[in-house]
């Protein structure tokens, strides 16, 4: 692509992207904020492929596309009506004193010093020399690493302690939202066109998540978009009205949501008792090392982003949750029981 | 000669994309703009992905193209049909 | 310098101060929380123009694994979030 | 090829601004939701192009992520939550 058009194209993206992101965060309701949103969404999946980031790319594909904007939706569902058309309450705020109108011009002003000075900082940074350490570190040990994606050596291998963390900050999350109560009520089965469509969509995802997996070795993907796009099957059988989506009992479910961070941890400790350092693969093995632990990761990630989309617990045998807060309270009470929940529908 | 025909659905298929839009755009009331919609996504695509299929350097390649066509064909029939109830619905029960 | 770099980099700046404003200011809980993506977005964009290093060199696999993580963190804790608030409002609805 | 991929992109580019507007516009949330749509086709497209151009080779699986997500934004915007089955 020559210079000119490719600076024009730049331009002309990040003046869409930046108009979208001051229209979703200053609409006046909350529901235009979410579409919005997530027209946001499918243009930075642009802008990151246009970086070289097609990593990258392929997560936000999922997720902004996929999983973000289903879940804004589904939060607003339920939300409580106000039905006050114009009447935005960040305008209700700003009328009911001086002091208020005070702290959003200091807000303000202070928001803008923020980005000032971290634009200054970033614009010197980029005037010096390239700092390309890091950069030439990973492609002088790519070849121990065990795969020759650079990004997945760097997650499952160079960085491995960041990778495991991250799958634990993954895990507490969903612990969080699973001690929360009961997840929100499902979708009304599909009609026979979207029906149809999920039918198909599901194991495409399935197998497009299943490739992602296994070339992300040498190419762009690997466990994150892999779990990414699997947990968007799950978003998709969730739409069509599925109220298990195919997912495995409790106790079963738990060992999945669990196995990319114990799995991660016992490879790093069998591997402190044979005298390596936790977490340094012996590179003949580290290709199939990382290859086990990213299915797991890849299984965890799903697993935790389907439920996160759900909201809390399954529903047990198809039961609605309701929504009054005592059977909440009640369900939180028995939640350290685990139960077998009903397998309404599993499958596609 | 493959690259003339190449060229021409490419070109084609930007003309339909941009119709579409400018169809969703200029007409007055929800379901012309949906029709005008179905174009770009129906015709403009299948237009542009025929034309980088003749350039495709290997079969998985185009393969996917053809995925990326019809996947697309099937969410702008489904969510249109979805759309197009769902303002329906408001419009019966306000 | 690359003009690329440093456009991607001050975009980023920018969004992130919006989306920090917002988040600051809004009153609305569900706005809240998009604000906070959108500041996300603003972060991944910086370290993505950091990592970038012009067309024809591979760019810094590093901040690449930090944004593509960052993602999926991002989208469970959003997911937190919104939980907490459904916990919130059907408290309130009680009373 | 290159050059007319370039001007592809931003004929592309062009019909995005078009649908941008749409959505801002509106005037209702199925207005948006049917922009929303188009933009998601029209990053696809872009997406397709600027893979040969970047000589990014997996920009296309991107594209396919999309394709097959791109109804999951209308269908979540239209679904009905399960207690109102019978209103």
């Amino acid at each position: 692509m020559n210079p000119v058009s490719l600076q024009l194209f730049d331009v002309l993206l990040l003046l869409s992207i930046v108009g979208l992101a001051w229209a979703s965060l200053a609409s006046p309701d909350d529901r235009r904020s979410v579409i919005l949103f997530m027209a946001l969404g499918l243009l930075l999946a642009l802008a990151w492929g246009r970086l070289l980031a097609p990593d990258v790319a392929l997560a936000e594909a999922a997720i902004g596309a996929g999983l973000s904007g289903a879940l804004l939706l589904a939060a607003l569902r339920e939300q409580p009506r106000r039905e006050a058309p114009g009447a935005t309450e960040a305008v209700a705020k700003r009328g009911s004193s001086r002091l208020q109108a005070m702290t959003q011009w200091v807000v303000t002003l202070l928001c803008a010093g923020l980005a000032g000075i971290l634009g200054w900082v970033l614009m010197h940074i980029f005037a010096g020399p390239p700092l390309d350490r890091l950069t030439q570190a990973v492609s002088a040990n790519l070849g121990v690493s065990g795969v020759s994606n650079p990004v997945t050596a760097v997650l499952l291998n160079f960085r491995g302690y960041d990778t495991l963390l991250e799958l634990a900050v993954l895990l507490t999350a969903v612990l969080g939202i699973l001690a929360l109560g009961p997840g929100r009520a499902g979708y009304q089965p599909a009609g026979p066109i979207f029906d149809a469509l999920a039918r198909s969509l599901a194991p495409l995802l399935i197998l497009v998540s299943a490739y992602l997996l296994w070339v992300g070795a040498h190419a762009p993907g690997g466990a994150f978009q892999a779990g990414a796009t699997l947990a968007a099957a799950g978003v998709v059988l969730r739409l069509a009205g599925r109220q298990r989506i195919g997912l495995p009992p409790e106790g079963a479910l738990r060992l999945v949501m669990t196995a990319g961070v114990g799995l991660f941890l016992a490879v790093g400790l069998s591997l402190l008792l044979m005298g390596r350092p936790f977490l340094g693969y012996p590179p003949a093995w580290a290709g199939a090392l990382i290859l086990v632990i990213e299915s797991a990761a890849m299984l965890s990630i799903a697993a935790t982003l389907v439920l996160a989309f759900i909201g809390g617990r399954l529903p047990a045998h198809g039961i609605p949750a309701a929504e009054p807060a005592t059977t909440r309270r009640e369900a939180i009470t028995t939640a350290a029981a685990p139960e077998r929940g009903g397998e309404e529908e599993s499958g596609c | 000669m493959i690259d003339v025909v190449s060229s021409l659905l490419i070109v084609a298929g930007v003309g339909f994309y941009l119709a579409g839009s400018i169809g969703l755009l200029r007409l007055p009331e929800l379901y012309a703009r949906l029709h005008a919609l179905t174009k770009a996504d129906n015709l403009g695509l299948g237009l542009l992905t025929a034309g980088l299929m003749l350039q495709s350097p290997d079969l998985l390649y185009a393969l996917k193209l053809l995925l990326i066509w019809l996947a697309v064909l099937a969410a702008s029939a489904t969510s249109a049909h979805l759309i197009a109830r769902h303002a329906r619905r408001r419009e019966t029960r306000p | 310098m690359l003009t690329a770099q440093l456009l991607y980099a001050l975009t980023g700046c920018l969004i992130m101060a919006l989306g920090l404003r917002t988040a600051l200011l809004h009153a609305s809980l569900l706005r809240r929380v998009v604000a906070i993506n959108v500041m996300g977005t603003g972060v991944f964009m910086i370290l993505l123009a950091i990592a970038y290093r012009g067309p024809e060199l591979a760019p810094d696999p590093v901040p690449h694994a930090l944004v593509l993580t960052g993602i999926v963190v991002a989208v469970s804790a959003t997911a937190l979030a919104l939980a907490l608030a459904r916990r919130l409002n059907a408290e309130h609805a009680d009373e | 090829m290159s050059e007319l991929y370039s001007l592809a992109v931003l004929g592309l580019m062009l019909s995005l601004f078009l649908g941008l507007l749409r959505v801002l516009r509106g005037p209702g949330a199925a207005d948006r939701m049917l922009a929303v749509q188009l933009i998601g086709t029209t990053g696809v497209g872009m997406l397709l192009l600027l893979g040969p151009l970047l000589g990014q080779r997996a920009l296309i699986d991107v594209a396919l992520i999309l394709a097959l997500l791109a109804a999951v934004a209308a269908i979540a915007f239209t679904g009905e939550p399960r207690e109102s089955r019978d209103d």
